[in-house]
């Protein structure tokens, strides 16, 4: 009985595309650690990896077999079942977040209509903050867990510096909200269509400039990058909460700060900057196959999505790194100022506009 | 007009609102505008009402309810009828004039707008008493007016005897207040309103009067207020004292008005007394009592002040007399012709003591028509009038009353004519003493006599016009059968059963009255042309000393209360109450010494015992409750 | 479903954090029970917003989180002090309002 | 047995299970663990319930909020199971049995009584956003304003009282050894 009523195609299809994306998104990971490196090469005058396959291609494959041939090593006085939940708990935040991201336009296959988003849930954005208020717990369970001093004290600057940016990255999206009108990425995506229609930019990029500052440098802080990169800095905490990790645990902390930064550059690239619309998609739309033009969406996003990953990786080799005071300072004096004015305004402006 | 009725008392609160918060900033002179302006406006509403009145006018203004629980409503209402009005203008009237006076009289005071403020209150408090719809109202006025003559009487408080004379009136008051609240609350108890018109219908409703009935106990309840109010033996005692008070004040409140409340009270429950002939008994037998003791009183005073108003106690008495008769229009013309000529009086006597520099006593005085003859001659007026000279107001009225006694109870009417003989002596004993003959007193005083300013003069002028003419509103029966007062009265009292006097009989008795005030005005006036004054003696220095009364009270009332107190502190304050008190607290210190051993810090045991009391109480209210 | 199963469900947990405050000495644990029976609560609340169809009982739920987070700033702020000033988080040791 | 009973069931004894993880771990971080699944079960069954607004603020709130502050706490105190204080075998007991009595009474006395409501399992729009803020704030503007207050007041309280005071015992630290 029970397994009659569920939708088996339906199924197959989420299935496949959670399978899809969480290849993409580890692939992505994996050469976005090659692309640092080369950015990093490139902002040092140096090479970069160039010795496994051409320009090195195939280095993250190495790196990868590296870390799971390495010793698997738990130290003595470790809580062992926290130790191996840390990691794989960070792991999971970072991945949830891209069930409901809509990766491409939804397209029509034999009468059933298939959107390329996991979860079209309609309390989207708070998905979101809950997600990324539990990728802490990785972080701090890891670090707490190694019972090792230096990991004890960068998991708890983790901990204060995720709290203190969520609450101005919440504030900054809450005035992207009054805009909207609606919770739903996929709706969200829907109203940035196109570039340009009725005589204004419809990317939500033109429409809350401020908030989406306040959102970059969030994003920055939150997902511990450089300039905030406080909690693994090597000059001060040796590496950080992952200091007694080892092998492929420790891959898993490497590779899921990738995983997020490439989620949160889509999600910027989705809630700013038009997901996968890009100028004169309606007339590709009309003149080309339906393969094609969900193809070029998905291609659009992903450009941007890569756009920001560059992004990431530029600041990170051209900004020097704060100090914990100044980090805060910015974060509780003057970005939720700025989020705060920057809500008050936009609702001002929208009681005005009669939304 | 009648509709604007609030408007009568509005003013004078107003007035009372300015010059009470602003006493300290408002300049004298014009506190005294303010206060006599209020009064003038309202005697002009009052004038129109008055005339609204006269052409058969009534009415009912409700403000709004003030009290409301279950079946008993009390609204805040005014009403306005005959009764209504003219006393309406006599307090509004004469409070004019009297603010007038006062405005010359206090100057030299320094709290001149307090004295305003308070005496506008005292015309409102009056006017919320005689405007009432019903007795919570009068009540609040009837406490009002206590408050009033109580600040006034005291009002150079700084002197302890007067303070303390303002303490004894108001304590006497209250004494009487207690009377009038319980009969109120017989009204209510067994009447359920305390409204006029609800609570006269109900006696109209064809009851017969019963002896010893309610009836009877609420009309000397209510009597027993008016007594206090009106100074009638046994609580006169204060009005004498209450001289202490400015001048005008002695003639407002404690001639012309307030203490007519009590003559007011019982006019308007006319229906009422006409039900309790025992109660009127008393009412009679009272005031005869209370005109023929005062008289007696003030033959052998020296106080020029105190002799006046032991006259108005006697001339209150007689007030009385009528009103035991049954006879309250008769009750209410004396009211009026006295607030006449006793407002000329005292005014007159401000003005003499104004030229004397405080001085009261007359052995002191004399001659002094030679320096102040406007004032000489308004005091003759207010004396020919006081002591019943044919064609004087006083002599229409208290022949009326000697009349209506004569009708009904032949020793009252003996005892009323002994009182107005002796009222013709002491007034003229007084008049001489003081405006005839030689000065008798310092050489400092005789340098300063002189003439009191317009602002005296002029009321005392007015107030002797109306003494001369007032009396003849109310003519009695033998020269024309129309009674313009009576009859303007007649629809809002009700006279009791009056015994109609053959024309023969009244000529006789008008020959009698008018012969005695004519002989014993001029025995005064010839005994103390050549005054010697020795200390009395016998009978003489009984009188001088009041009868002794202050001191019968003292023996009688407070000596004995002082002695329980003491006992009643000793016994049942400190052992009693105080060991009580103790007690509660030395128990619950025993106890909590007992309960903290259950504090044991733990937090623990704390959530322990609460979640054990939850489990308790869920489950009786579950099982056996529920 | 009758509602019985949540109100079933809510009971336990309430009862389950009515146990633990009793049997812990740890303030932190303790607090986190409290934490747990405000929860039960909530589930019972929004169990019965689902049965009546009405909105309001979910907003009670908000305010009973406002009033958890307000209590848990001021409580570990009370903790953390007192744990300053005699280093241990045993309610036992904390029975000075006995005298 | 329909999907939704399989999942309450699930979500039931993932609910109770931790929560008893809760109250019998003897270290607090394996507490805060358990406390946290439990809010992932009670976020499951809001859910089901049609409120998923709820449930994501449930997990925003308790899971990312409160109960890293617990985290927090116990990290920078540095409990663990050798420094947790135990009671004893009897007070333990007690409490077990105490918790257990009211648990009793209260199903015995919810046996009888009339609350026989059913939870339909068609989804509808109560749980919607849209329609909490409606009522938010149509119908408890009043009581959303006075809580704000409560919560600054709170904010302030607690930042008054964990300020570290300058106490005597530590020697004063001069500016430039921060």
């Amino acid at each position: 009985m029970l397994l009659m009523q569920i939708d088996w195609l339906f199924l197959i299809e989420k299935i496949g595309l959670i399978t899809i994306i969480l290849l993409i998104s580890l692939g992505i990971a994996a050469y976005a650690t090659w692309g640092e490196r080369k950015v990093a090469a490139v902002m040092q005058d140096r090479i970069g990896p160039a010795r496994a396959g051409i320009f090195g291609l195939l280095q993250p494959l190495a790196d990868g077999g590296k870390l799971f041939f390495k010793e698997e090593i738990i130290p003595q006085s470790a809580s062992k079942i926290i130790f191996v939940l840390g990691p794989a708990m960070f792991m999971v935040t970072a991945l949830m977040t891209s069930v409901i991201i809509p990766w491409g336009p939804s397209f029509e296959v034999g009468g059933r209509i298939i959107s390329l988003q996991v979860a079209d849930i309609n309390i989207g954005i708070l998905f979101i903050f809950g997600v990324v208020s539990l990728g802490v717990y990785g972080i701090m369970l890891g670090g707490w867990a190694s019972n090792n001093k230096y990991s004890l004290l960068s998991s708890i600057r983790a901990a204060s510096q995720s709290i203190s940016y969520e609450l101005a990255m919440g504030i900054s999206l809450i005035a992207l909200l009054l805009l909207t009108g609606t919770l739903s990425l996929h709706d969200i995506v829907e109203q940035q269509h196109g570039f340009w229609a009725d005589g204004y930019f419809t990317w939500n990029f033109f429409k809350q400039p401020l908030g989406f500052f306040i959102f970059l440098v969030c994003a920055f802080a939150e997902l511990n990058r450089a300039p905030f990169d406080l909690p693994e800095c090597e000059s001060e905490l040796n590496m950080g909460f992952h200091l007694e990790y080892s092998s492929m645990k420790l891959g898993l902390y490497l590779f899921a700060e990738y995983i997020n930064m490439f989620i949160s550059s889509a999600v910027m690239a989705t809630l700013f900057f038009g997901g996968y619309n890009y100028p004169g998609m309606d007339w590709v739309s009309a003149h080309a196959p339906q393969w094609l033009f969900v193809l070029s969406g998905v291609t659009a996003f992903f450009v941007k999505i890569i756009a920001f990953i560059l992004f990431f990786m530029l600041i990170r080799w051209t900004l020097p790194r704060f100090r914990y005071d100044q980090l805060m300072k910015l974060g509780w004096k003057s970005l939720i100022p700025l989020a705060l004015i920057n809500m008050l305004i936009t609702g001002g402006i929208a009681l005005w506009l009669g939304k | 007009m009648i509709q604007f009725v609030y408007l009568v008392p509005l003013f004078p609160l107003l007035g009372f609102l300015i010059n009470g918060f602003g006493w300290r900033t408002i300049p004298k002179s014009l506190g005294g505008i303010i206060g006599s302006a209020s009064v003038l406006a309202s005697f002009v509403v009052s004038l129109l009402i008055f005339f609204e009145v006269k052409n058969g006018a009534n009415a009912t203004v409700t403000l709004f309810d003030f009290i409301q629980t279950g079946k008993l409503s009390i609204p805040l209402a005014f009403r306005v009828d005959s009764l209504s009005s003219v006393f309406l203008l006599i307090i509004t009237g004469i409070g004019f004039l009297i603010h007038v006076y006062s405005t010359s009289y206090m100057h030299e005071d320094e709290g001149m707008v307090k004295y305003f403020a308070y005496l506008n209150l005292f015309v409102f408090s009056m006017l919320l008493l005689v405007l009432g719809a019903n007795y919570l109202v009068m009540y609040m006025g009837w406490e009002g007016v206590g408050l009033c003559s109580y600040l006034l009487i005291g009002f150079w408080y700084k002197n302890n005897d007067f303070a303390s004379a303002g303490r004894k009136a108001f304590v006497m008051n209250r004494i009487g207040d207690l009377g009038f609240l319980v009969g109120m609350l017989l009204i209510l108890f067994n009447f359920g309103t305390l409204t006029y018109t609800d609570f006269f219908g109900q006696l109209n409703n064809g009851l017969e009067p019963v002896r010893n009935s309610v009836y009877n106990w609420i009309a000397i309840c209510l009597f027993i207020g008016a007594v206090g109010k009106s100074a009638q033996i046994p609580l006169f005692t204060w009005l004498p004292d209450a001289m202490a008070g400015p001048t005008p004040v002695s003639a407002l409140i404690h001639a012309a008005t307030m203490v007519t409340a009590g003559v007011y009270m019982i006019a308007r429950s006319s229906l009422l007394y006409n039900l309790a002939p025992d109660a009127l008994q008393i009412v009679g037998w009272i005031g005869a009592a209370t005109a023929f003791m005062a008289a007696t009183i003030a033959i052998k005073q020296y106080d020029i002040k105190k002799v006046l108003a032991y006259s108005t106690v006697s001339q209150l008495g007689f007030m009385f007399m009528a009103l035991g008769m049954g006879a309250y229009t008769t009750a209410v013309f004396h009211v009026m012709t006295h607030a006449f000529f006793k407002a000329l009086l005292f005014l007159g006597s401000g003005s003499v003591i104004h030229a004397m520099s405080g001085e009261q006593d007359i052995r002191k005085m004399g001659g002094l028509g030679k320096h102040m003859r406007t004032t000489q001659i308004t005091f003759l007026i207010g004396c020919l009038a006081i002591a019943g000279i044919p064609f004087f107001s006083g002599f229409f009225s208290k022949d009326e009353i000697l009349a209506s006694t004569f009708a009904q109870n032949k020793m009252i009417y003996a005892i009323g004519i002994i009182s107005a003989m002796m009222t013709a002596f002491y007034m003229f004993r007084l008049y001489t003493l003081t405006f005839t003959g030689k000065f008798r007193g310092t050489h400092e005083q005789e340098h300063h006599l002189h003439e009191s300013p317009a602002a005296i003069t002029i009321p005392l002028v007015l107030l002797a016009v109306l003494s001369i003419i007032g009396g003849y509103i109310g003519l009695p029966a033998v020269i024309t059968e129309h009674h313009t007062l009576a009859h303007f009265l007649s629809s809002s009292v009700t006279n009791g059963l009056t015994a109609h006097l053959s024309h023969q009989t009244e000529w006789m008795l008008i020959g009698i009255s008018s012969f005695i005030a004519i002989a014993f005005s001029i025995y005064g006036y010839m005994a103390n042309r050549q005054p010697n004054f020795v200390p009395n003696s016998g009978l003489a220095k009984v009188l001088e000393n009041k009868w002794y009364v202050d001191e019968l009270y003292d023996a009688l009332v407070v000596r004995p209360i002082n002695e329980l107190s003491a006992l009643l502190d000793r016994f049942v304050e400190r052992m009693g109450i105080d060991g009580f008190v103790n007690g509660v607290g030395k128990s619950v210190r025993w106890g909590s010494d007992r309960m903290r051993l259950l504090q044991t810090g733990q937090v623990g045991f704390y959530i322990f015992i609460l979640v054990l009391g939850m489990t308790v109480l869920f489950a009786l209210g579950f099982f056996w409750i529920g | 479903m009758p509602i019985q199963y949540y109100l079933f469900l809510s009971f336990a947990l309430f009862c389950i954090g009515i146990m633990g405050a009793l049997m812990r000495r740890n303030a932190i644990i303790i607090f986190m029970c409290i934490e747990l029976m405000l929860n039960a609560v909530n589930l019972l609340l929004v169990a019965f917003s689902k049965m009546y169809n009405d909105a309001s009982s979910q907003i009670f739920v908000f305010f009973i989180m406002v009033v958890a987070a307000a209590e848990v700033a001021v409580g570990l702020a009370v903790i953390v002090m007192m744990y300053r000033r005699v280093h241990s988080v045993d309610i036992n040791i904390l029975n000075r309002l006995k005298h | 047995m329909d999907l939704f009973e399989i999942l309450f069931w699930i979500l039931t004894i993932g609910a109770i299970s931790s929560a008893l993880g809760v109250i019998l771990s003897r270290n607090p971080i394996n507490s805060v663990i358990c406390l946290i699944a439990t809010f992932f079960a009670i976020s499951g069954h809001y859910v089901l319930l049609n409120a998923q607004f709820l449930a994501v603020v449930n997990i925003i709130v308790y899971a990312g909020a409160i109960m890293v502050l617990f985290l927090f706490v116990i990290m920078l105190m540095n409990l663990n199971a050798d420094v947790e204080p135990q009671k004893s075998r009897l007070v333990q007991f007690a409490g077990i049995i105490s918790g257990g009595i009211l648990f009793l009474v209260i199903l015995a006395a919810l046996r009888d009584s009339k609350i026989n409501g059913v939870l339909e399992k068609s989804s509808n729009s109560v749980g919607l956003i849209e329609n909490l803020g409606k009522t938010l704030f149509q119908n408890y503007v009043l009581p959303f304003e006075i809580s704000s207050v409560l919560f600054l007041s709170a904010m302030i309280g607690a930042m008054v009282i964990g300020k570290k005071e300058p106490s005597n015992d530590l020697p004063e630290r001069s500016p430039n050894q921060n």
